[in-house]
């Protein structure tokens, strides 16, 4: 077995040295009844190219979006991946590491963690990141348990714009946790009025920009209005390329910003692994969940980093600690940090830009479909149409002509029937002149 | 410039403390500023075309000012990151027996085969119907992991470990909830890893710790005298932190169940037993496993993992969504809580789960097979073993007899000697080893804690043996001044942590208009 | 085991040589074993099944005994090839000013590129007909040669630049013999790269030198002087080896047609000059061109590289096969010497050349296009003048003004310091730099031949430049011993070649079994 | 543009720096009348995007040999690469350094290339091999210019069983460099009695094993006759996976053994780059070409490794060196070599046993499509089959059935008419009995 080093004289030396007689002696003290004579039922030892065969064949019975026009986005994009970011990545001393627990010899990790927690706090405008969540549902539903735990409140207001995903995790953990969750109604016109649902038991608003419809908004006078009533505005972005064109959460007052690093440097991989984003105000950073790198000097005087502030987590403050989450998405976090380094602040602008402008094509050449219309009085880089027939057997119909059409709203918010012909699409740097003609054509087909 | 000395300034250290050179580097080991200090306005890696000129739609919100993101070409980019990897230990540069996280081999094979487009190039929000391949692999995933523990049923979606945790417990509580019990406490072994605590207070229990006994299992007894009706679940990792297997552990079950309780049993560890024992058959509820450790995908300096949570017929209603069911037309995704996922808690994660780490697993096991699974085991506990062997007359076992895949030493060894683990650690540093876990668990005074894995040879684990007795030793020659200086061969020496923590600094400001000038 | 020390005693070393740990490792650097050092018998790192029961139609011609080779697992050879690879430095890790090396950056999308199963896993000799794609990029890249040379034609086939030049010379001898004349003699300046005598002398030529004049440039009198009826060609680099233009390079090419020679142009510094000088309007018949230096295809650690020759009309008609050509149904490849090719030299080469390397150079391209090629060469020239700039002072520059894409000095700043230029390379290399280029061309004493290229940041210059100016100082302040013992930081320091070079060992040889015994 | 790091600033405060007022200054030794003022008709820059599109563009016309069924061989095969092997040679300080020059900091180029140099005298059963040459066919031309200094003769017999364009290239170098080179000819049944044509001016026979017809044969008894009138025998080998099966090139008592690595660690390529193999007999090591690595000591008693034996080489000798050779295929190498480690013993003689297996079992199955039959009376893992019909037409209508059905013998030797309906045929371990019975099945068809 090409993974195991240990041979035949190996083990029988070993046990020798050990001084047992088989291996069996060392499972002694499981129970008899509990103890697995021979081997269960499941495939013998294969070999590379069998392994490969089996699961190329496997993966060759999914559509391939990028071998297709495609339009799908709601919270995963597909965008450019530079060919060094995947190269870096898979760099051994990166991929096969650990939490950098021994920080002489983790340096590599720390740095990175370091910068990559300077990039977020810049590009969300918050004072401090912290070295990643699972992904953003994940870390929108910590955010709120931070805003509990910071307003010594129990109910939270998740906006009708938020991702459905986001919004049921963050239900889960209320039922469980033992908070209130409450949950606007889904909002594509971006109309609803939340600071008039806050009041004293309110900790915090979440909403999500551009949000879930694809809405773009300035929420500078709901965070007036949560801090007014001692409550905590909690930004949630998934599309983290808009940061290079929209406002940032930071300039509109958020207290805690969760989000979706995906976009950057991270393949759509089927919704996972991703990357959760986690930024807030310096005050309340003892409050944070996740790892933290910090800078300090070694006994040479020399700079370098370390993880700090563990008096937070698990390891340390076991059941009193801010979070119980250990491993995060240490290398989701690389590369999208080498994908930040390589765009630059050139680069970014411009692919936010051009994002934006693909976008705003699509969105043009759609509304000239034939009873189709733009929901949107603003977008970034998606958008949501209304159908003249349900989305989702509209899409059905768009991938057997090889066109992923995008995200009928009722996979997300199944069962209302107002939603029902809601259909949100998205292009990014990828999309092509081409491909929106291609869609334009086929929707008019499907359509008529 | 006039003075180019000021250009390698930064990273000078004291000829004194070893960084002889003009540059700070040495060698090969060479210093790297941050990016941000690598800067050149308007710079870029990556080409880009020049937007089409349309009407901005944003409505106004458009951000104000520079981000403050530094401009690096792609050469710069490469290098420093290059550079950095440079900076860490890895299992692909050598031991890395850091105990309880199963630091073994990461073939290969599996990265290449998550790349494949049909993969990773899928949306989670396309059709179902265009995905069948991406449910069957999940599907299979499921099958392999209720195969080897089991168990009746699998929640894919936990994003690791401690996710998986909360997940179980979630359970547990509906499944209490089920029945119309409010139960509140939840009992925790000492020796347990700080997300199991951790976990039982977030989902709202009470956490009662239950002592260990002499020879490092759970005090039975005790436990006993524990249990009662206001127990929702013991929560016990087996084999447990000190390597241990917890040889009561179906007359635990028993009394576990007796009370009315959930078995939770955190799977960490399941690397010493996979493909001899099925947890099913311990009697436990519940388990987490972390695809990241037994099934080798990669940590990746700390994430991502996966945590899927093996359930038994008690417990399975209430497995998060989304679920993958075998329906008319092949499979299914279930991604509410209805219909036939009516009673699940609901939604933990967006999207799938772990997409990219499931086909690293199922490639691992295929590769293995219900053979070298096995094996995998076996070897891994005779390693951990001849660790033992080799070095339990020098340094000082936690527990008598011989251990699973992981052993314990405490700091007996070292008393007197001025060197603590700490120290010991070190020098290991030094030695070109990655220390094993330190201080944890907390049952054993300075413990040392080490897991070798299956993947290292017979010689590695001999030169490995060869450098602690050598260490120790030098420890109890009197040697503590050396200990304390170590790591001197590093990229760096030891950090000073508590300033750190004192003063934090947690990102990279850029530098005072007036410091600028003074520099 | 008995005595586990002998484990690790292979790298030890005597604790005052730096050597100061047991393992004789320090840190991250780790020394690694030869693979034959860490065979277990039967093990492997590949598993395949079991070959079907057949016949033997080998018809006895089998393999007595075994081969000889190590078994090794997949973990084990991962670390064994991770561990080496730490101890190169490369381009990746730092500036790498190897004169006449033009070490700049590799894209990573060309690596990609090259990966496409559309280029990789195609056959050379499958029809030719489910191939249109491969020949589509070559004859792209063709197509980008001539236009970036103004040359008639290009020959693909080459492997490296010394196989190019091989290839030229053979398409000169050729062209006189269809003149029907026999010329014996080539003309190669001084300052040429080895490559060039022995190319020309490999194909049947003597070699007769140039001088270069005061400036580091070819003698216009001296090489008139030589030039006659039955020289074939001269070889010229151009920008040369000293990093100079050879401004009288059109009176040379005249003087050169005017006695009925070829010009041969060595294209290894092409990147000086790409975008801004096409070589046919020098004069020059045919020049090879480094793919793996102006078009950043890796080294590779020493390949594989790829020497495309670019020809004018007269030599055209001789090129090796196979050409690319268009056809009526597309392109077509001609893999013979008749038909349109009847007056090829033949081939020179299996199959069609280094296609991986076409794929890499033609994305290489693709991605600066016209513009950015011709930013790379005055990038190039600019970076290598601000290196001159920045070191005139402190070292000596071999030659007056200004220089091309690379800068050379000589050694007489070191002049009775007691450092060689060898010692002062070696103390670049613990200051985190790999040496320039040292005593080549061999027209100046002690030559230092830097090359930064376009991918140096002016940053990493500065640096560059304040370190090689610090050590400068302290060579004069007298320090010579400091020099005599660089390198101390790197993997090794000093080997001693000219042991190797007596004794020559160059493999391993299994232990004798009586040194063995006495182990 | 994302590959130069100056910036518009930075150019000007270097031209600053320099002295000089623009960058023309510094091409003022260019001849006016060779400079070009504008951008030659080439076209302008490209992000990774558009390149990447367009080289994919490309790579999508060609019919790439893993997506059917395939036969092809010749010199160049289709292996199972590992994973491993891929990634370890893209690292950068493999990928990205140069020559090894500089010992100190080149110790894992050169310890790997010795490593490499034991592994390919072991295989070949040889004393000493050289770090690599360019592919098998310059290899070969090269082993018989240094029969040639050895035996300061002039004449070498080429068999009629080497591959043609080894025959060729070797043609090419003695036209130019002036030797004589006699073309048995082509062989296919491998009758051909060399040894009658040695005569006292005859440096070498070149015989290649298993031959390009796929024949094996022990040569034991030419190396004797060669030696007795005083030439060399130098034996090819281009599939070296046979290495793992037939008896070595050493024990039959060759000289020089020049070869072809492919097999081992790299891809088809379209034929290159590839590996060149180079061994010889430890007494004639100072006559051979190439990169040389060999053992030595550091300055405190380490074991370290450095060039050696340099006074064969251009850089030292110029026109006296042994070859001209300087860059050579140090990456191929590494990919063979960490292929040949990862298979081992075990590995490499279970690979060539199944290589060996799956040829048997296509011989057998396409012997018995009717009018076809097999020539050889040997073979290892390719063999020549007899077709009724002329090949190049047969394997052109099969790949319209998707099938790459082997090489016709005229693409090797065109104009041979007795050669005509010969057909090259290849298994490897990649071979599976659906590609066998594919195969048959559309051969049947083609030859009806
Ligand atoms: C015993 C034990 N339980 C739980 C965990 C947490 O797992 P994760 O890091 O995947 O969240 C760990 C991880 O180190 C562990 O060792
Ligand atoms: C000036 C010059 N000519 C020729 C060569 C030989 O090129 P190659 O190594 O590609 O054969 C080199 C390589 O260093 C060179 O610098």
């Amino acid at each position: 077995m090409r993974y195991l080093s240990l041979t035949t004289a190996d083990r029988q030396a070993m046990l020798a040295a050990i001084g047992v007689s088989s291996i069996d002696a060392l499972f002694a003290d499981v129970p008899q009844a509990a103890r697995l004579d021979g081997l269960l039922d499941l495939p013998k030892a294969q070999g590379e190219l069998e392994v490969e065969r089996a699961l190329s064949a496997m993966a060759a019975k999914n559509l391939v979006a990028g071998s297709v026009p495609s339009f799908v986005g709601a919270g995963v994009y597909r965008h450019h991946v530079p060919a060094a970011v995947d190269h870096l990545i898979q760099r051994g001393e990166f991929l096969t590491s650990y939490t950098p627990y021994q920080p002489e010899v983790s340096q590599g990790t720390l740095q990175m963690l370091f910068e990559f927690q300077t990039q977020i706090a810049l590009l969300t405008g918050m004072d401090v990141a912290n070295a990643s969540m699972y992904d953003g549902a994940t870390a929108c539903a910590e955010a709120v348990m931070m805003a509990n735990r910071l307003t010594r409140r129990k109910k939270a207001i998740l906006s009708g714009g938020l991702h459905s995903h986001y919004r049921e995790v963050t239900r889960t953990h209320a039922r469980f946790v033992g908070f209130q969750a409450k949950l606007a109604e889904p909002d594509p016109e971006a109309k609803e009025d939340l600071a008039a649902q806050i009041d004293a038991n309110t900790s915090c608003v979440v909403v999500q920009n551009p949000g879930t419809f694809g809405q773009v908004r300035d929420y500078s006078a709901l965070a007036d209005a949560c801090h007014k009533a001692g409550a905590l505005l909690i930004i949630v972005v998934n599309e983290a390329v808009s940061l290079g064109a929209v406002k940032s959460p930071g300039a509109m007052g958020a207290d805690i910003v969760a989000g979706e690093g995906q976009s950057f440097g991270n393949a759509l991989n089927f919704g996972g692994p991703h990357l959760g984003l986690f930024a807030t105000r310096e005050r309340y950073v003892r409050q944070m969940p996740g790892r933290l790198v910090g800078e300090t000097v070694d006994a040479d005087g020399r700079r370098g980093w370390v993880l700090t502030l563990s008096t937070r987590e698990q390891h340390i403050r076991r059941e009193k600690a801010t979070s119980n989450i250990c491993t995060n998405s240490g290398l989701c976090a690389l590369a999208a940090s080498i994908h930040i380094s390589l765009l630059g602040e050139a680069g970014l602008t411009r692919l936010a830009a051009l994002n934006h402008a693909k976008a705003t094509m699509l969105a043009d050449r759609l509304a000239a479909v034939p009873g189709v219309s733009v929901v949107n009085d603003t977008f970034f880089n998606e958008f949501t149409l209304r159908l003249p027939k349900p989305a989702a057997a509209v899409v059905e119909r768009l991938a057997r002509k090889r066109i992923l059409g995008g995200v009928p709203i009722s996979r997300l918010h199944p069962g209302k029937s107002a939603l029902r012909n809601l259909l949100l699409v998205t292009a990014t740097e990828m999309t092509t002149e081409a491909d929106i003609e291609a869609f334009a054509t086929a929707l008019t087909q499907v359509l008529s | 410039m006039s003075d180019w000395s000021q250009a390698v300034s930064q990273f000078r250290t004291d000829p004194k403390s070893g960084g002889a050179t003009v540059s700070g580097n040495r060698g090969l080991q060479i210093e790297e500023a941050l990016i941000f200090e690598q800067d050149a306005p308007g710079r870029t890696g990556v080409d880009l075309p020049e937007p089409p000129a349309v009407k901005s739609r944003l409505g106004g919100v458009t951000r104000e000012g520079p981000i403050g993101l530094p401009g690096l070409s792609e050469p710069q980019v490469v290098r420093h990151y290059t550079r950095l990897s440079q900076k860490n230990y890895a299992i692909d540069t050598g031991l890395y027996p850091l105990g309880s996280c199963t630091m073994k081999h990461n073939p290969r094979l599996n990265e290449r085969m998550a790349r494949l487009a049909g993969f990773a190039d899928i949306h989670p929000l396309q059709p179902v119907s265009t995905v069948p391949g991406a449910l069957e692999l999940m599907d299979q995933l499921a099958h392999w992991l209720k195969t080897l523990t089991g168990m009746a049923a699998v929640a894919l979606s936990p994003g690791a470990g401690a996710h998986g945790e909360l997940c179980g417990i979630m359970c547990i509580r509906a499944a209490l909830e089920a029945r119309g019990e409010k139960r509140t406490r939840v009992l925790v072994p000492e020796s347990a890893h700080g997300t199991n605590p951790a976990t039982a207070a977030a989902c709202g229990f009470t956490v009662d710790a239950i002592p260990a006994n002499a020879d490092g299992r759970v005090d039975v007894a005790a436990l006993k005298a524990k249990l009662g009706p206001d127990v929702a679940a013991l929560m016990l990792t087996n084999p447990n932190t000190c390597g241990l297997f917890e040889r009561d552990i179906r007359e635990i079950a028993d009394a576990v169940h007796a009370a009315g309780a959930f078995f939770y049993c955190d799977g960490a560890n399941f690397n010493a037993i996979v493909g001899r024992v099925r947890p099913a058959d311990l009697g436990i509820d519940v388990m987490h496993i972390n695809l990241h450790k037994t099934f080798s995908t990669p940590h990746g300096g700390g994430g991502p993992g996966s945590g899927p949570v093996v359930l038994a017929e008690s417990l399975a209603p209430f497995a998060p969504t989304p679920w993958v069911v075998h329906g008319a037309k092949g499979f299914e995704l279930i991604e509410r809580a209805q219909g036939d996922a009516r009673g699940s808690i609901g939604r933990l994660k967006g999207n799938h789960g772990q997409m990219g780490m499931f086909v690293r697993a199922l490639s691992f096991m295929m590769s293995h097979g219900a053979d070298g699974l096995r094996q995998v085991a076996e070897d891994a506990v005779l390693n951990a073993n001849y660790l033992l062997a080799g070095l339990k007359d020098e340094l000082t076992p936690a527990f008598p007899g011989t251990c699973m895949h992981e052993v314990l030493f405490d700091d007996h060894f070292l008393k007197d000697t001025g060197v603590s683990t700490l120290d010991f650690a070190k020098a290991m540093i030094d030695e070109g080893y990655h220390p094993m876990t330190m201080y944890f668990p907390l049952v054993v005074h300075g413990a040392l804690l080490m897991e070798p894995t299956e993947s290292e040879s017979r010689d590695s684990l001999d030169a490995f043996i060869a450098v602690l007795r050598a260490l120790a030793k030098r420890a109890k020659a009197g040697d503590a001044e050396y200990f304390h200086g170590c790591p001197r061969l590093a990229p760096r020496r030891r950090l000073d942590e508590t300033l750190a923590a004192r003063k934090p600094v947690l990102r990279w400001h850029p530098p005072q208009p007036d410091r600028q000038a003074a520099e």
